[in-house]
């Protein structure tokens, strides 16, 4: 063809399928993508560096707003780092209540990842309207019990913060009670249907060996295969003593992702389960002094969150706040791959791919 | 008390119920005057007839008819927005507009008030001429294309004798106006959009006009009152005669206005609205309204072509044939709707590929068994039921072909039943990922 | 010093390096081992390819700013055995630089373009190295302590707001 | 000579349209500009055979040239890209003007000259074809079934020779999408 | 009474114009628009033929100006075609598509 110079695009912040404030500048060569930079730092807040003059107890806030949709995962980390670090050792009622409000954010953000990789393939928002109707009901339980649907901020060094109320437990058990057959209603609308198909199905193709070595994790990581969950791997909160299953892709791409996300919804329903029938009596937090001062050290400590592993890693100086504190953003480091991915597809391809890895702008720029 | 305040939204769904009833007793009560809505346009033309001379009479009686016309589209689009919107609702299980006005009918006028005082934004390094031209001269095609299409026995405001042609001709016309929008707006987005507009458009108007060929041959007249007729002597709706026909027609129309599955044009979650967005106030509006427009002549033209137009076994004598008309586009209408709700989007080269491998050959042979079927209908002057066994035949084939097709091109490279969940046998890297490959 | 269970201590990770390049560990405590800056591409080499070790995936990259040099943490854990190896590197302040490790590890190029724009440790032969979160123009890297020059400011909280004198339980 | 009557008043209407809007195709300086006005004149042009009941011709018209052929020349003015802006003139721009100029003069003389009104009779027995349609699909198929099969064969060589002219080596698009699947 | 000849000046006058953009235009996309309007001028002076000679016995010899229009019709397309694909190649190699330019045949 003529060499012409290659269509810059700006598929740039204010953008509906980038899923927040996130920049993508593509040259492309007719339909084709040629080459592919993201810009990213619209939402950097330079977290990292307003916890070095907050205690650790005034951190908690920050963790929830970094990846907002998973604000109760981001507590369970940070509390859990902490108090490793200092070594308190919560009550056995708030860990199982940790792992109860934990798996629940993972339904409601993998019910917001499907849903909007949905309608970037370009469904009018159906399904994702569907997937928000389970999201308002568990956002519901959040507010009951915490107060805020979004950013929970609920888990304290040491515990929780509030014992949900009476009238939580019928409403979460009637919850679970509707959530898989929900579930198989969004796979018949969505699973068997040519067109989402033909869009998702070998769209975003990454093999096992790239997606390790480019340090992926969390559904990313599993739909090519990989069964490396850090649940099972690095058992927290005590999750060994709860069976459930780690769903994998076959060839991972953006289909296999999406029926991952799915499946996991499944597992989390059965660990929520199993947690609600041994929900130990006792108290929600244990008591920590006021000016908590880990000893000097440091520890990097990992759990499994919604979009994959979710580390901490914190220095203390024995003073009451962290000399530094670094989280470690899974969205961030699953997209190292995007631009291998981007480059020689089509720009609907490369909208859906960016989709089916499932970002959190507020976690990248942290 | 309590009891009663319980159904006070009962009760004002009651009262519209009630509403409507009366209104249609009223229209059946009155409507032996309203049956054939073509004496009022002859009544004007024989009094201005001796008045005056002939051109004048005909000039102004046909524009009582364009006046019909016209206002029965401004109706459509008011009220079809309207419909779109609470049907989208309800398949999303929220409740849509309900504000303003009772049942948010009034919410179209509100939009249209909204959109006419917003500033209209005009690019510095657009092109003004094509810019401003562009959203009037894609509403002309959009009401011309409605002159041929029969409302009642003889109430086609253009009976033409090539009226397949000419609507054929004039949705053509909107290809070029198209590519002007989006070019003169001078925006990448707008570029891209109407390009892949003109090349979908372009590769779509091949089945289109392949699937009404084979409705011509069969019924033998372009004229598509005629074709009314034909479908209602011989008693079977072409639908079920030619069925490919009816699959080609309808899916390549939607492509051609731009309606999901196929609207690529305005794909928002890519380029964010194709050839229209550097359009604001109303001339967005405008872009919308046709669209809107598009898609209530396209069920127009599937009842008249495909459904029987005003026949509906026998009802058309008791009811204004017309209403029936208008009952056939709404649902087709609401098919469109459907589609838009629930079904996600295909990727240009899908596309094409769609159109060049799969629609075009197929209807080709379709093209040649219709082809053979009019022989011998017309020459061999059969018995009158062997219409019947060649719909089934047609039926038979239709299926059949596309099975055959999808299984030639692999169309369907991935069979679309349940998925097993894979679960993994032990937690690791590669290692544990070669114990999970054998075991399966 | 605290370890999370996968975590393999430092005396048994300080042995195993030893035993392949003598001189490379300069310290190491429980949970890290200090490795010598020259042969850190060696190391991570033979720790990604050795296959009793297997460091396959870069789990982790950190700085911290320790007021007189940098400390770099490398986390490197591999799946199949399920251990996680945790190295430390120091710079000095002034000539903060490193190889990059982006052609051994894939994950480790934005973690290394996220350092760079708030330390400014720059990594040799990195594929493009250039700020990630802050614009260009951006003078100075937030993360280092003495990025704000207030005098009576100390970076950090020295002591918690609310306490009385005498009573803090240090 | 010429009274007031709605065929004249719709003839001079469409014809001046015509005329005017096939000058600015000159005269316009931007050629997608150009290309607008093309396709009015095209419009205009089928409107004329519109008064001379001519229907299915017009309806081609309107279908061939302002459908088809003016997307052909879209195509070709996107193609090359930085020929969308200047539709300048050539050096023998005054030239072309005076060639216009004596042609239309010399023709109109020789109409005019030639009265052709009486070589056909004053009143020429206009013939109302009302329905074209029907006529000229015999005679296609009947009359001129040589011309019609060589037209179609015309059609066949002309579209393939230009696809083959164009198309270059693997870097078309779809070409490159499919076997992308392909692998 | 609009006759015969009033159509013949209509469509003269579009055949010099058609002439003129062929002649004074520089760009290669211009001199095909000018082709087109010529055709177009000779398509309308067949079918003001047709439709006003008195000599036809039968409307089939009347109909004779409408299939010569659309022979030129399917001619025109097809020239149209060809000139187009020409004229991309001509751009394609020598980056410009300007007649006076295009003048050596190397």
């Amino acid at each position: 063809m003529t060499v012409q110079e290659n269509y810059e695009l700006n598929i740039g912040p204010q953008h509906p399928s980038t899923h927040g404030v996130f920049r993508i500048k593509v040259s492309m060569n007719g339909e084709t993508i040629e080459d592919l930079d993201m810009i990213v730092g619209y939402l950097h807040r330079s977290m990292e560096k307003l916890s070095e003059e907050r205690t650790y107890t005034q951190n908690i806030p920050f963790t929830d707003r970094a990846d907002y949709l998973a604000a109760m995962s981001n507590n369970l980390g940070y509390c859990l780092a902490i108090e490793k670090l200092a070594n308190v050792i919560p009550p056995q009622r708030a860990t199982v209540l940790r792992v109860i409000f934990a798996e629940l954010q993972r339904i409601a953000s993998h019910a917001m990842a499907n849903g909007t990789l949905v309608s970037d393939a370009g469904a009018w928002q159906t399904p994702l309207l569907y997937m928000f109707r389970e999201r308002e009901k568990i956002l519901d339980l959040f507010e009951m019990t915490c107060g805020a649907r979004l950013t929970t901020n609920y888990m304290r060094i040491g515990g929780v913060a509030f014992e949900p109320p009476a009238e939580f437990y019928p409403l979460l058990n009637d919850l679970l009670g509707e959530l898989p057959d929900k579930i198989d209603e969004y796979m018949d609308l969505l699973s068997t249907n040519e067109i989402f198909i033909a869009r998702t199905k070998n769209v975003g193709i990454i093999n096992p060996k790239d997606a390790i070595n480019a340090s992926l994790s969390g559904p990313a990581l599993r739909g090519s295969g990989v069964p490396w969950d850090l649940r099972k791997a690095d058992p927290y909160c005590d999750y060994d003593n709860y069976d459930f299953d780690v769903p994998l892709g076959l060839i991972g791409d953006s289909y296999d992702r999406f029926m991952v996300r799915m499946f996991e919804v499944k597992e989390s329903v059965k660990i929520i389960k199993q947690a609600l029938n041994n929900l130990p009596l006792g108290m929600h937090k244990t008591q920590i002094p006021l000016a908590l001062r880990p000893e000097p050290g440091q520890l990097y400590f990992r759990t499994e969150g919604p979009r994959g592993e979710l580390g901490y890693f914190v220095v203390s100086d024995g003073g009451p706040a962290p000399y530094r504190l670094h989280i470690r953003p899974p969205s961030l480091i699953n997209l190292s791959l995007l631009k291998q991915l981007a480059i020689g597809s089509s720009l609907p391809d490369a909208i859906v791919t960016l989709g089916s890895i499932d970002i959190v702008v507020g976690e990248i720029d942290r | 008390m309590s009891l009663i305040f319980s159904f006070i939204p009962y009760i004002k769904r009651l009262i519209v119920l009630i509403l409507i009833l009366f209104g249609l007793a009223v229209g059946f009560i009155l409507s032996k005057a309203l049956f054939d809505l073509s004496i009022y346009s002859n009544a004007v033309f024989d009094f201005m007839i001796d008045k005056s001379s002939y051109n004048v009479a005909y000039f102004s009686s046909s524009l009582i008819g364009a006046l019909g016309i016209i206002s029965f589209i401004g109706l459509v689009l008011l009220v079809g927005s309207w419909v779109e919107r609470r049907m989208i609702a309800k398949f999303q299980i929220r409740v849509g507009p309900n504000r303003v006005g009772i049942f948010g009918l009034l919410q179209p006028i509100a939009d249209a008030i909204k959109l006419m005082q917003k500033e209209v934004l005009v690019p510095a390094v657009a092109d003004k001429l094509l810019f401003f031209i562009a959203p009037v001269a894609i509403f002309i095609p959009a009401i011309l294309a409605w002159a041929p299409i029969p409302w009642g026995p003889n109430m086609t405001y253009l009976n033409i004798n090539i009226g397949i042609l000419y609507i054929f001709a004039v949705s053509s016309l909107t290809v070029p106006i198209i590519f002007f929008a989006g070019w003169s707006s001078m925006n990448h987005y707008a570029l891209l959009g109407s390009m892949r507009t003109v090349a979908m458009m372009v590769s779509y108007e091949i089945p289109i006009s392949l699937s009404l060929l084979s409705v011509v041959i069969i019924t033998g007249t372009l004229n598509l009152t005629e074709i009314v007729l034909w479908q209602s002597s011989n008693s079977i709706w072409l639908g079920l005669l030619i069925p490919f026909s009816l699959f080609t027609f309808f899916f390549s129309s939607t492509a051609e206005i731009n309606r999901t599955p196929n609207d690529i044009a305005e794909a928002e979650s890519e380029i964010v609205a194709g050839y229209h967005i550097e359009y604001s106030g109303m001339k967005a509006g405008l872009f919308m309204a046709v669209e809107l427009g598009n898609a209530v002549l396209l069920g127009a033209l599937v009842t008249s072509l495909f459904l029987n137009g005003w026949f509906l076994f026998g009802l058309e004598n008791y009811i204004p044939p017309y209403i029936i008309f208008i009952a056939k586009t709404v649902a087709i209408y609401i098919v469109l709707i459907w589609l838009r709700a629930t079904l996600p989007r295909f990727r240009l080269d899908q596309l094409m590929n769609f159109a060049w491998k799969m629609l075009i050959p197929v209807s080709i042979i379709n093209f040649f068994m219709i082809a053979i079927e009019t022989t011998i209908i017309t020459n061999l002057d059969s018995s009158k039921y062997i219409i019947y066994l060649f719909a089934i035949i047609n039926i038979a084939v239709f299926v059949g072909l596309i099975i055959l097709w999808s299984k030639i091109f692999k169309i369907d490279k991935f069979s679309p039943e349940k998925i097993a969940p894979i679960f993994a046998q032990k937690i690791g890297g590669i290692k544990a990922m070669e114990g999970t490959k054998s075991v399966d | 010093m605290v370890l999370t269970n996968l975590q393999v201590p430092g005396k048994e990770l300080s042995e195993i390096i030893t035993e392949f390049s003598s001189d490379s560990v300069l310290d190491f405590s429980e949970d890290w081992v200090q490795i010598d800056k020259s042969n850190l591409l060696k190391i991570l080499n033979f720790m990604h390819t050795n296959s009793n070790i297997d460091a396959a995936q870069l789990c982790n990259l950190t700085a911290v700013d320790m007021l007189d040099y940098f400390e770099v943490h490398y986390h490197l854990q591999s799946l199949d055995l399920k251990k996680l190896y945790s190295l430390k590197v120091i710079i000095d302040r002034d000539t903060s630089s490193l190889p990059s490790i982006c052609d051994i590890y894939l994950g480790a190029n934005l973690q290394e373009r996220e350092i760079f724009d708030l330390f400014g440790i720059t990594f040799t032969n990195h594929p493009d190295l250039r700020r990630i979160f802050l614009w260009e123009g951006f003078a100075g890297h937030p993360l280092r302590k003495d990025f704000l020059q207030m005098e009576n400011v100390t970076p950090g909280l020295p002591s918690f707001p609310f306490e009385e004198e005498g009573k803090q339980n240090r | 000579m010429i009274e007031f009557s709605t065929y004249n008043v719709i003839f001079f209407s469409i014809s001046s349209f015509t005329l005017i809007s096939a000058i600015s195709v000159g005269l316009v300086n931007s050629l997608m500009r150009s290309l607008f006005f093309l396709i009015l004149t095209f419009i205009g042009v089928a409107g004329l055979f519109i008064l001379l009941s001519a229907d299915f011709i017009a309806i081609a018209q309107l279908l061939i040239y302002a459908g088809s052929i003016s997307i052909l020349l879209l195509f070709a003015v996107m193609l090359t890209p930085e020929s969308s802006t200047n539709n300048g003139n050539s050096k023998y721009f005054l030239p072309g003007i005076l060639i216009g100029i004596i042609f239309t003069y010399l023709m109109v003389a020789l109409v005019t000259i030639f009265q052709f009104n009486q070589l056909s009779g004053i009143h020429l027995k206009k013939l109302d074809f009302d329905n074209t349609i029907a006529s000229i699909g015999e005679l296609l198929l009947g009359k001129y079934i040589i011309a019609f099969e060589l037209a179609s064969i015309l059609l066949l060589f002309a579209l393939i020779g230009a696809i083959s002219i164009v198309r270059s080596n693997e870097s078309d698009f779809l070409i490159s999408l499919n076997n992308k699947d392909k692998k | 009474m609009i006759e015969l000849e009033y159509y013949l000046i209509v469509s003269i006058l579009l055949f010099g114009i058609g002439l003129f953009v062929c002649i004074g235009k520089k760009n290669i996309i211009s001199i095909v628009m000018g082709i087109e309007l010529l055709l177009n001028a000779v398509n309308l002076a067949a079918i003001s033929f047709s439709r006003y000679g008195s000599e036809f016995e039968s409307q089939s010899d009347a109909l004779s100006g409408h299939i010569f229009v659309i022979f030129i019709l399917t001619v025109a397309a097809a020239e149209a075609a060809i000139a187009l694909a020409l004229c991309v190649l001509v751009y394609r190699h020598l980056k410009t598509i300007n007649v006076s330019d295009v003048s050596e045949l190397g």
